[in-house]
């Protein structure tokens, strides 16, 4: 028998694939709390949503963008009253090896003479949410168009770390939790949050959820859970 | 049971158009290379659609394009020997012979393995796979796996013609067993004349895609103007019945009354053969010869006298044996003063007939 | 294999299943559509063929969302399967259809191939002796082609241990279900410091894929020169 | 082809670029291996075989990361080929390579089954008449599989044309320089709505694709016929 | 030039060791299948790395393993015609033909290409691809493929074997040109003892693997102790000079002074032929026979008898032509009182000499 219920027993989670080393540690603890099982399947938010819009059996979708969040709920394919934000994260630049650190971006500080000829590594900056929030950010402080023609765009933001990490790029835009964990990179400066518009992980259980859903969606707000999605560099709503 | 084909059929070539009826036995194509031969077979297997035409083994037709009748090949019950063996390499010697066997109906079963095996000579070899044979094991193995299939027709596409000369007095002997033991009609292609003379009941000579001689094997053969297989083929095909076998090796033949000796030969005494007798090896003596090393002399008299368009000419000798081809020179027809119904001495040395003219028991003619 | 968490080594089963599956289910179709495409002459074979090499020429993420339409639980065959109470949506039966989809075009170049270099004249020797068509195609062309076919079948199933694409994007990556190992070495990969495990992973799945083709190498070779005669 | 915005069609002429190349150069390589594992005996004949399926077996995402590592800016090969002024980290160049590399196994695995089917006999005939063996394989040998280099060509185009995986993980995409269709489908695709655009888009390459593998059997079949003799 | 050829090499069934050295023209390796010719010839074109030995044509080295010098096979110049014919199915006739000519030295190129064109008759042929022609076509190209690679030898490995009757006596001619106007060494391989008459200057007969007997060819086949073909393969060969083409079709050879005719062959007059007489179509007369039609009779004395294992003996008669072997029973020998010295008669038809029994001019043997 698979995963084709939504029964008392187990928690089927989608979630956005840069979530998995937090919520790997934090699912066992409520699965020992309330001995639910919860599954997680991680992927693209992208694709999961379409899973979910072709009738996936999703208990619980953290997405890594309010984009398909908002698809999903417009189609009433997730509970409204149940969505909150879960997290936020910010933007940071980083670079390879020693750099010195310059704090907050601003508008003079010359990206594209720092780059000197290399690349700046971005997720997809017009499908994928790091990219996109980046490449407002950059628009914001008037870089955008210097450096259009030097980024590289990966299709998920942990491979434009990689080109950072492994120094096939010298600078690359990347989320602060990613950072955070890579040791070969360091952030050189942070990215105010006005400059882009909100980096929201929305989460939300779907239509037929499971009862542990909301459940489990709660143990992800308790304190244990915030801790550890702090220390994986992730921001949490309000605080 | 006997065979009736009727065939037309356009090649970019040349085109078909043959009609014959074969006795029982075995009757064999005979034509050039190109003349037709393999493309009568394979419309008989089923494995050439020809564009008009009926092929019936007595009244059970294998197709009729006037009735839009068609079998497909594996209902018609066939033996092919193929020219190249076509062995399948994959399966064992054993394999191979049972192949037909296993698609054959239960009790059409004729054959016993045992003993086409046994026959064959092939019994040290049902563990091995084809690869390893020699080219005549592998057309034995190409025998017995047809005959194994119970055919209600045997059909042999030149099954000799890619083997040495020793290799196929080795195989001549299968199929003249498969005449002689097995009462199935055998439809037999070459263009060896000396095949023809060992094995065949009936001759349809091929040419050009037409058949332009039909009737028993003495007959076509010894008619020089056939001759598809070139002027060296003509000969005499003599009935002749086993008297006694010399203990100095030679076996003593009885020819309608006339003793005929030849090195020994296996066949018991009081046996029916045919021994085929080239015209070129005969030489013809005017008067009665002697102290010549030749043993055989058979008198007789000119009955027709040839002449092609070389030096030679074909005389034709109407003994008590019967009829003695020769072929000699214009220049000895002078010399000799030979003319129809002139008696003369056709020579015939003993060593001079081959043993592959030597034929087993006669068939049904 | 101490070395590998129990989520790791699931997903390793689970991979190793779905590839069997993949290979074994897909192989009469693959040995049947190699065939048509080697023997017969029919309107649409082209059409066939270019369908055949689809998966090999489509980004895996298209051949996976394509499947997720089609295949998914309101997809048309879908729904068509779960009448007859096949599922395949979101099961690890479909990963083991992506992988075999994946996988197909390998499998039937390898056969065909081996088809063609089977002559003919066999198959109709094989007629005469009164074999019918399906029979010829048991006793003749298909113990020929076996070298052709393990290569292809085992080909087939190094393609489908390392199958992703299609995977995820048709079943998603449900620990248990149907994350494979490739699935979870993306996974790995996502996340800041996962590249050990995620190197662990591939590391195995190379050794499994290439035991797989040294062995398809080595029986091909011995059915080769049995089916040859020795 | 108006209904392709200017970014598309630079996508287009991109991957095309990127393909023909990948293909034109890999060819002489894929030949030569494909002789190698064909006809020579030589230690470590295993691994090479091994080592040509490799990007066939592993995920693409992990070939890309190993090309990376390998190729890029900091890469020991890459530095080196830096040495001769050739950069491929980032350039359409590096989208080449990458596809090359994810297409090799599919050319060498149709090029070596031809060079397996040519009788070592002729070859044999070609040396005693004086030719050495670069000049046996260049008269005899390489007319002989020509339809099975075209083939392997081909489908290694065709290959080309649709791989995104290793390609956006080595060289990302830059679009004018390394944005190929499929980088394009997948940008499509991951956006809500998106998918009319991708659809587009995936039709095209099909269209390229197929039409190329048409070619491939036609050609092949007339130059086949041509050296069976006609 | 001449070949010396030294071999060991041993083989899972039979190992050989072979010795021999060749004079110009060419020497016939003859012997059963199985008795390792292609595996010498395949040593002698590289193709084979024998254990030990050493291959030269005069004191041109091609491989001497006592030095470890080895001439891979595209730099020792020969011209090989395979048995199978092995032409390039990819390339036209012509080129084909120009194949071995392209990576000769130029100034190596002896052959006109016209000239061997003409010669084997297949400039009509150029532009088709070999898999159109007929099996005899396909090994004329063969031939002239091996010959515009100006080898310094030919190696022919049962060149004719796969060909019937018809293509064999449509090929032999070209060797004999080749023989006699082209002066190339060639080692050429046959198990056909009318090849060997036909062709030979000096045979090697081989047997399991050793070359139990080496010679110029009339003395190797006409001992019937030899006679790796079995005994129908003895004869004599008789040095002949053509006298006189007659009107009615025959021509008369002069041998050693007496008479001998045979139907008409193409050479002129003052030609030097050799022919062979095999020994079974020889008939003994103890007096000279009259009003026979054999227009052959050579007057001898007997050399030897030699009685073998069946009822046949093998006679040898010293005639004025030479040494003239005939195939008799023993039965006959005892009536007609042959003894060593005994004045006898040799009677051969016209007739019985065929075609290819009858040789193009003599080497220089
Ligand atoms: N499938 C075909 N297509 C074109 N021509 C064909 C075909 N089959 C046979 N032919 C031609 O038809 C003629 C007769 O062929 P067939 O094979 O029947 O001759 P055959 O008498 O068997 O000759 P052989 O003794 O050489 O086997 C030949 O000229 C041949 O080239
Ligand atoms: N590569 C090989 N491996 C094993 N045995 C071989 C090999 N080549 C030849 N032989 C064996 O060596 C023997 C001599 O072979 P070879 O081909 O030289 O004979 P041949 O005299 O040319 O015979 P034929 O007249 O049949 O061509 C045969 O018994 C053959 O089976
Ligand atoms: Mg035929
Ligand atoms: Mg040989």
């Amino acid at each position: 028998q698979g995963p084709l219920r939504a029964d008392a027993e187990g928690v089927l989670v989608f979630a956005a694939a840069s979530l998995k080393t937090a919520l790997d540690e934090i699912a066992p603890a409520f699965e020992q709390q309330s001995g639910q099982e919860v599954t997680i399947s991680y992927a693209a938010s992208s694709v999961l949503a379409r899973q979910i819009q072709l009738g996936a059996p999703a208990d619980l979708f953290i997405s890594a963008n309010a984009d398909w969040m908002d698809v999903l709920q417009e189609q009433g394919l997730i509970d409204e009253a149940s969505r909150v934000d879960l997290l936020g994260n910010g933007l940071v630049l980083i670079a390879g090896g020693d750099a010195i650190t310059i704090g907050e971006m601003r508008p003079d500080v010359d990206l594209q003479a720092a780059l000197d000829g290399g690349h700046l590594a971005m997720a997809l900056v017009d499908a994928v949410p790091a990219g996109i929030y980046g490449k407002a950010a950059l628009q914001s402080l008037g870089q955008w168009s210097r450096v259009q023609n030097q980024v590289a765009q990966t299709d998920n933001v942990r491979a434009a770390l990689a080109l950072v990490a492994t120094g096939a790029a010298p600078l690359g835009i990347v989320y602060r939790s990613d950072a955070a964990v890579e040791d070969r990179v360091q952030v050189v400066a942070t990215f105010s949050p006005d400059l882009h518009p909100p980096i929201i992980y929305p989460a939300a259980a779907t239509v037929p959820a499971s009862a542990g859903a909301k459940a489990f969606l709660a143990h992800l707000n308790s304190e244990a859970a915030r801790v550890v999605f702090a220390e994986q560099g992730f921001a949490l709503p309000g605080g | 049971m006997s065979l009736s084909v009727r065939l037309q059929h356009d090649l970019p070539d040349i085109s078909l158009d043959i009609n014959f009826e074969a006795p029982p036995g075995v009757t064999v194509l005979f034509g050039r290379s190109g003349a037709g031969k393999t493309t009568v077979v394979n419309a008989v297997a089923g494995l050439l659609r020809p564009s008009a035409g009926r092929v019936a083994i007595d009244d059970w037709e294998l197709f009729d394009t006037d009735h839009g009748l068609w079998l497909p090949p594996h209902k018609r019950r066939l033996g092919y020997i193929f020219q190249e063996g076509r062995l399948f390499p994959h399966l064992t010697v054993r394999q191979n012979l049972f192949f037909g066997r296993w698609f054959a109906p239960r009790r059409a079963r004729r054959e016993s393995p045992e003993k086409v095996i046994e026959m064959l000579g092939v019994g040290h070899l049902l563990d091995r796979r084809p690869a390893g044979l020699s080219g005549g094991e592998k057309q034995r193995i190409a025998i017995g796996r047809a005959l194994l299939a119970s055919p209600r027709l045997i059909l042999a596409d030149e099954p000799l013609a890619a083997l040495d000369d020793a290799r196929k007095s080795e195989i001549l002997p299968y199929f003249e067993r498969l005449r002689d033991e097995v009462s199935v009609p055998i439809l037999y292609v070459t263009h060896s004349a000396a095949e023809v003379a060992r094995l065949a009941t009936s001759v349809v000579a091929l040419q050009d895609g037409k058949a332009v001689r039909h009737g028993p094997a003495s007959e076509v053969l010894a008619d020089p103007s056939v001759a598809p297989a070139g002027v060296r083929a003509v000969g005499a095909v003599l009935q002749v019945r086993v008297a006694k076998h010399h203990e100095d090796g030679l076996t003593e033949l009885d020819a309608g009354g006339t003793s005929l000796f030849l090195p020994r030969i296996p066949h018991q005494i009081g046996a029916s053969l045919r021994i085929r007798i080239p015209a070129q090896e005969v030489i013809l003596s005017s008067k009665r010869p002697e102290g010549l090393s030749a043993l055989n002399m058979l008198e007789g008299t000119v009955e027709t006298i040839r002449a092609g368009e070389g030096p030679g000419a074909i005389v034709s000798i109407k003994t008590k044996a019967g009829s003695v081809l020769a072929r000699i020179t214009r220049r000895s027809v002078a010399s000799l003063g030979l003319e129809p119904g002139r008696v003369c001495y056709a020579v015939i040395k003993t060593v001079a007939l081959a043993p592959q003219d030597v034929g087993g028991r006669l068939g049904n003619y | 294999m101490g070395w590998l968490g129990p989520e790791e080594l699931e997903a390793l089963k689970l991979s190793l299943r779905v590839s069997f599956w993949a290979t074994l289910v897909t192989l009469p179709i693959g040995i049947f559509v190699a065939y048509a495409l080697a023997r017969w002459r029919f309107p649409g074979r082209q059409v066939l063929n270019g369908l055949v090499h689809l998966p090999l020429i489509l980004p895996p993420v298209v051949t996976g969302y394509l499947l997720l339409i089609t295949f998914g639980i309101q997809g048309p065959l879908g729904r068509l399967l779960a009448e007859f109470g096949i599922v395949v949506a979101f099961r690890w039966t479909g990963a083991a259809l992506a992988a075999g989809i994946m996988a197909f075009p390998l499998m039937v170049r390898a056969i065909r191939l081996s088809i063609e270099a089977v002559d003919p004249k066999l198959e109709q020797a094989g007629a005469t002796l009164g074999a019918s068509r399906p029979l010829v195609f048991a006793t003749v062309t298909l113990p020929m082609i076996l070298p052709g076919v393990i290569a292809g079948a085992i080909l087939a199933f190094a393609k489908a241990m390392g199958e992703f694409g299609a995977t995820i994007t048709f079943v998603s990556n449900i620990p248990g279900q149907t994350q494979t190992l490739p699935s979870a070495v993306y996974a790995f990969l996502q996340v800041p410091g996962g590249e050990a495990a995620a190197t662990r992973l591939v590391v195995i799945s190379i050794v499994i894929a290439m035991g797989a083709l040294l062995l398809s190498e080595f029986i091909g070779r011995r059915v080769a020169s049995r089916v040859a005669g020795s």
